[in-house]
């Protein structure tokens, strides 16, 4: 009976799930006037032409190509700056670990919106002067990014015996050498998971896109909301990019997917 | 209490390719203390949960009191078990922690109360009963899990599986008497699973040595030490284990090496072994005819007498000697394999034994 | 080649582990780190490893002050109780490791590394990764890769902790093997004696960070040089049983007692405590009454406890609420609370002060 | 055991570098902003805590901080039960939970904007499938105009988004029990129920800490989906602090917006430290005093 009642429960959530998704993925197959007369799941009229709106438009590619190279850029300084601050989490003592731990913590809670005006400023004409390029909403990320990776790492980095590292030493290794040819392959499930999540908060993130670009390193969000404020919305062409942003999470969620219930265990609290 | 059986018994955890153990039949008699005894895998685990009823066994039966429990769960079958690290109920308090299988059972709180006082006091839990459990030591801890166990008034059986395993070793004193009190006192038949001989010669009345799946001998402590009925009994109990030489029939008794060893009774045809327990090996400096001459390579202490490890005739074996005996590497040693302690094995069982010519 | 260590000093934020530690080993010497779990030892093992510094003291190989050389350039090996090898490499290549950090040839390499396997017979397990193997393997990887760095000082911080009962009994003959090959010196830390007896050519009691004796294997085990030795150095733990000297009689209680000049020992009236090893001390059922001579203590004790241990028997007797210890060579079975008979060996008797410094060591032993 | 080593400041130097510029700069010029009154060009001056007092006064600003604790609580209450029953349904072993585990986990890995796009195509009462449903129990389902169906579709897009990160959580929690306490809870013949409260909520314990701090924290700083789905309407029902924080940003008076942005930290800032605190002891406890 218990049997039945979790099928069915699963089931229902499932559902629940995928109707929306399935909604959008039915309209970007159907062109926009289909889309406001006909209400159904199965398009009459199925087409491909919203997709190759997307595809053949330059401001369209450029869109996607700028968003996936910030997040790029955000996964590898995070995952260069993360290692090293993880190992000295996981293997030493100092004086202020738990706080600076607690204070990396309080930086995801900072909401966006607040920070939106001085990052703007930070990172315009007097600041940086990154203004609408790549790096600067890469690096804005990081601020978000590092703590987690940070995070995750040290969970998978405890989990190796510490007795390794005095093994490596002893036959003779250098920090780097031991580092780089014994460490990183043992927590390199970690790295991938570590990874997953910078990509993934950085591909999400909407309110930093937004606001630190205008136009050569505009990415899909602000492409987006522009194709959003003119008059009538173009909803075919609008389901078919909603559908291309989620292929970069399931390309990646399917290289981490055995390590990523390990990955969630952010064992530190 | 109850009497358990295991009839035919084999489990494969691979549809039949491997078998973790095969045709077991075993018998433990109500109230007796008895232990299976083993190398890391050799299937005793495995047993104990096909008797537990945590596993059912891909063939044969299991029996309670002659009844066949083989499809009933652990709950119906009343067992307990300790496991091999303390399992306790951590948000509760040592109290709760004991009551916790009478509440399952809707017993009442005054029957349970009189019977978690009354374990906390056999298993000295009392000063802790309002702690709660997470707080405690690793033994205390292990404790807890007995009492659960013992606090039932309708237990059939109570399994520990290598329950000492992580408690440190001036403790471990303490748990093995007090469980071995435990036993004396309820009469509980009781089955302990572990690789060390020492807890299972100390602990039960009845052992079973299995290896690779098979139950080689069962029986009392002495037994397995003075008569090993297989060659891995002899090695895997007693400290250290028998000499075992490869032997061929001869007609006063049997040839090992360029060695014969005169014998009343012999054993024929091939594949033969003989086994002899280095402390039963009967040693002397000065020449007997009839004996075997060794060379010592090696005398040890071993805490209360010598070890000498010898060679001679072709075969290298170890022989004990006493504490004082002024042997040192290099001295030449006269052994002799008395007839009594002398066993014979054939395709890794007892030979059969003929009068000889 | 030899090590030495001078007034070595280590301490955790208050707590003292090592104090005033000197050790002086040879080449060839295999020496038995003996103390109860967490009083030490590792961490000493640690400071001759180079893993951590000693606040205090010098530590000198072959004459050279070696006190602040990084771990990596002391020509050092180290095996865990934990089997600790590199888990993404195979057999053959964590084996390999510290030779190809040292820039061997691969040939030379290759044959190094089959010799070594092949002295700790995992020859036919090289390809395979260490998980896919036992416990008993994993731990034969770890120790051919301390023998196959050829090091002068090699490591083991009870390394047959974890492992079966029957397969540590194995073990510790083949360590013995292995270690007589070769000419390193091994440093082998442990709470139980039996490795000590076995493997080691001299033993060494570290106590409240300190070593309070050393010397060869035997003579620290047959002469304790106070209570404190004699308790670590015996398993099953020796006695210590308090004792008063009155009227040239020395008394342990109503029934035990013997004239001190049996004893051969100088001993004034006074308190004392008596050291006695278990398998010095006989035990028979109530009516087995068979000859004594007078050297042995008679007394009657009721059984607690009677273990198998091996080959031979641990009864634990209660004698006027004190409690003793004794051992049989045979399997006996005593039932619990059975009346027994005790017959202690009064030429096995250490005398010891009540400070637990030696005053005079078993007749039987005496140099 | 760890060595304490005040060397390991160096391998923490670069993170702390970035995150550093990243926090402190822009912290900074919040707080200053917020004790400043800055137009657009003129000179600024100092005027304490003005900005605070009027932001505190501001009956729109105190009605979203309102919204927002009614919002993030509903939230929680709905998706954190949800997503341990979802854990525990979903299987342990084989292909099926590695597929199960990817299904579940696709709503975590879209653009939150995509998110406002979804449900708002779903649910405008113009093109969405929503609107059809509700029809059916003629029940006139409207989120643009009636102020409880824009509530209740803001509160289920964002179960709908964000369950699956408790479901994900817990499921790892799942993985990490050892068999050996379910094994002796059957053997002690404790119900499904009893099993659930005893051995697995307790060992849940830690990954529900992360699982609520995180939540908390995101719920509480939503912005994108209502404004994509409701655009904070109809009136404010759906304008969280956020929505009233860009606004006063837009209108360029950025000393009342500083110190908003404040005031909204510190509150997520003490709330957590609260749910952190509460969460990690809640499991531990001291243990009730021993009776002599």
């Amino acid at each position: 009976m218990r049997r039945i009642l979790s099928f069915l429960g699963m089931t229902l959530y499932f559902a629940f799930l995928a109707m929306p998704l399935l909604w959008m993925l039915s309209m970007s197959f159907k062109t926009t006037d289909e889309i406001l007369t006909v209400r159904s799941f199965i398009p009459q009229a199925f087409t491909w032409q919203n997709y190759q709106t997307v595809l053949t438009d330059p401001g369209w590619r450029s869109a996607f190509f700028n968003s996936l190279l910030y997040v790029f850029i955000n996964t590898v300084i995070t995952l260069i700056v993360a290692l090293p601050a993880a190992y000295a989490f996981s293997r030493y003592k100092f004086r202020g670990d738990h706080h600076l731990f607690f204070w990396l913590l309080t930086n995801r809670m900072a909401p966006g919106a607040v920070f939106v005006l001085p990052f703007v400023q930070l990172y315009g004409r007097e600041g940086l002067g990154l203004f609408d390029t790549h790096w600067a909403v890469a690096l804005a990320h990081t601020l978000f990014s590092i703590p987690l990776a940070v995070w995750i790492l040290e969970g998978f980095m405890s989990g190796i015996p510490k007795a390794i590292d005095e093994t490596a030493y002893i036959d003779g290794y250098s920090f780097p050498g031991f580092f780089f040819k014994i460490f990183t392959p043992l927590i390199a499930p970690g790295i991938g998971v570590a990874a997953f999540f910078s990509f993934m908060f950085s591909w999400v993130e909407v309110i930093m896109a937004s606001n630190l670009t205008r136009t050569n390193a505009r990415p899909l969000a602000v492409a987006l909301t522009a194709s959003l404020g003119a008059e009538g919305w173009d909803w075919g062409v609008i389901a078919a990019v909603g559908v291309l942003t989620l292929v970069p999470g399931a390309v990646l969620i399917y290289f981490v997917r055995n390590n990523l219930a390990k990955g969630f265990a952010l064992g530190r609290v | 209490m109850a009497t358990i059986e295991l009839v035919d018994v084999a489990h494969s955890y691979d549809g039949g390719k491997s078998y973790a153990v095969q045709d077991i039949n075993l018998t433990w008699n109500d109230g007796v203390a008895s232990a299976l005894l083993g190398p890391s895998g050799c299937g005793k685990t495995t047993l104990l949960k096909i008797i537990s009823g945590l596993l059912k066994p891909s063939d044969g039966k299991v029996l309670l009191d002659g009844e066949d429990v083989t499809a009933l769960s652990p709950r119906e079958r009343n067992v307990a078990q300790v496991f091999q690290f303390p399992v306790v109920y951590e948000t509760l308090n040592v109290y709760n922690n004991l009551a916790f299988p009478l509440r399952n059972r809707k017993v009442p709180e005054d029957e349970i109360d009189e019977r978690v006082t009354r374990v906390a006091e056999i298993l000295e839990l009392t000063p802790h009963l309002k702690r709660r459990a997470a707080r405690l030591g690793a033994a205390e801890k292990q404790r807890i899990s007995m009492g659960r166990g013992i606090v039932r008034a309708d237990t059939t059986a109570v399994l520990f599986d290598e329950p000492l395993t992580v408690i440190d070793p001036h403790q471990k004193w303490h748990l093995r008497r007090k469980l071995k009190e435990l036993h004396k006192e309820l009469g509980l038949t009781m089955i302990y699973v572990t690789h060390d001989q020492q807890e299972a010669l100390t602990f039960a009345e009845q052992v079973t040595v299995m290896n690779m799946g098979e139950a080689l001998q069962t029986g009392k402590p002495q037994d397995l030490h003075h008569r090993p009925e297989a060659p891995f009994v002899g090695y895997f109990i007693g400290s250290p284990g028998m000499n075992l030489f490869d032997a061929t029939p001869e007609a006063q008794g049997v040839r090992v090496g360029d060695y014969i060893v005169p014998l009343s009774q012999v054993p024929q045809g091939d594949n033969l072994q003989l086994g002899i327990r280095p402390e039963y090996v009967e040693a002397s400096m000065d020449a007997h005819d009839g004996w075997l001459e060794a060379r010592v390579n090696r005398a040890s202490l071993t805490g209360n007498a010598l070890m000498a490890e010898v060679s001679g005739a072709g075969l290298n074996f170890k022989v004990i000697v006493p504490e004082n005996s002024p042997l040192r590497s290099g001295d030449t040693l006269y052994v002799r394999f008395p007839e009594e302690n002398t066993m014979l094995y054939q395709h890794g069982k007892l030979a059969t034994m003929e009068a000889a010519a | 080649m030899g090590l030495r260590l001078e007034h070595i000093e280590k301490r955790y934020g208050s707590e003292v582990k090592l104090r005033e530690v000197n050790l002086e080993l040879e080449r060839g010497m295999f020496l038995a780190l003996i103390a109860p779990t967490g009083t030490g030892k590792t961490t000493l093992l640690r400071v001759m490893a180079g893993l951590e510094k000693p606040d205090f003291g010098r530590i000198i190989v072959d004459d050279e002050d070696v006190t602040h050389l990084h771990v990596r350039k002391r020509n050092v090996a180290m095996v865990y109780q934990q089997f600790i090898n590199y888990p993404p490499m195979t057999v053959y290549n964590n084996i390999a490791s510290p030779l190809r950090v040292a820039g061997k040839s691969a040939d030379e390499i290759d044959k190094r590394v089959h010799d070594v396997a092949e002295k700790v017979q995992i020859s036919e397990y090289l390809d395979r990764l260490p998980q896919a193997l036992s416990g008993g393997q994993q731990q034969r990887v770890a120790i051919a890769r301390a023998l196959a760095k050829d090091a002068k000082l090699i490591l083991l911080d009870e390394p047959l902790g974890n492992l079966d009962y029957k397969l540590r009994e194995d073990l510790r003959l083949e360590l013995k093997n292995i270690a007589s090959e070769s000419d390193a010196i091994f440093v082998y830390a442990t709470p139980e004696p039996i490795d000590a007896l076995t493997m080691a050519s001299h033993a060494a009691i570290l106590h409240d960070g300190h070593i309070v004796q050393f010397g060869d294997v035997r003579d620290v085990y047959l002469r304790p040089n106070q209570v404190v030795s004699g308790e670590y150095f015996s398993d099953p733990p020796m006695n210590f049983l308090p004792a008063q000297v009155e009227g040239g009689v020395l008394a342990m209680s109503e029934q035990l007692k013997i004239p001190v000049e049996t004893l051969q020992a100088p001993l004034m009236s006074g308190e004392y405590i008596i050291g006695i090893r278990p398998h010095h001390i006989e035990v028979r059922h109530k009516g087995e009454s068979g000859t004594v001579d007078d050297r042995y203590l008679r007394g009657n004790a009721e059984v607690e406890l009677s273990e198998i241990v091996g080959s031979d028997t641990t009864i634990h007797l209660k004698h006027h609420d004190t409690n003793i210890t004794a051992l049989s060579n045979d399997v006996g079975f005593f039932d619990l609370g059975e009346e027994v008979s005790m017959f202690i060996d009064s030429q096995q008797m250490h005398v010891f002060s009540p400070s637990g410094s030696l005053l005079a060591s078993a007749r039987a032993v005496r140099g | 055991m760890k060595q304490t080593n005040q060397r390991a400041w160096f391998f923490l130097l670069p993170a702390l570098i970035i995150v550093a510029i990243n926090a402190f700069i822009p912290f900074m010029t919040v707080i200053n902003y917020s004790f400043i009154d800055k137009l657009q060009g003129l000179p600024s001056f100092w005027i304490g805590l003005e900005n605070y007092s009027s932001v505190l006064q501001n009956n729109n600003f105190r009605q979203a901080v309102g919204r927002q604790f009614a919002f993030s609580f509903l939230v929680l209450a709905i998706q954190v039960p949800l997503g341990i029953l979802i854990s525990l349904g979903m299987p342990k072993k084989g292909i099926g939970a590695t597929a199960t585990l990817i299904a579940i986990g696709l709503p975590l890995l879209i653009p939150w904007q995509v998110v406002g796009i979804i449900w708002r195509a779903f649910t405008r009462s113009d093109l969405g499938f929503v609107p059809i449903i509700f029809n059916q129990f003629n029940y006139n389902y409207d989120a643009a105009l009636n102020s409880a169906d824009a509530w209740w579709t803001v509160v289920i897009m964002d179960v709908w988004h964000w369950t699956p990160l408790i479901a994900l959580l817990c499921y790892s929690g799942l993985n990490a029990i050892p068999d050996a306490y379910y094994q002796a809870a059957r053997i002690d013949g404790a119900s499904r129920l009893k099993t659930f409260w005893v051995v697995t909520l307790p060992r849940l314990r830690s990954v529900l800490t992360i699982g609520i701090l995180l939540r908390f924290m995101d719920s509480f700083r939503i912005y994108i989906e209502p404004t994509m789905v409701t655009g904070g309407g109809p009136g404010n029902t759906t304008a969280f602090m956020s929505d009233v924080l860009v606004r006063q940003a837009q209108a360029f008076n950025f000393g009342p917006a500083a110190a908003m942005s404040l005031i909204y930290f510190y509150i997520i800032l003490i709330i957590s430290y609260v749910f952190f605190q509460v969460l990690t002891n809640a499991g531990t406890g001291s243990d009730q005093p021993q009776e002599a």
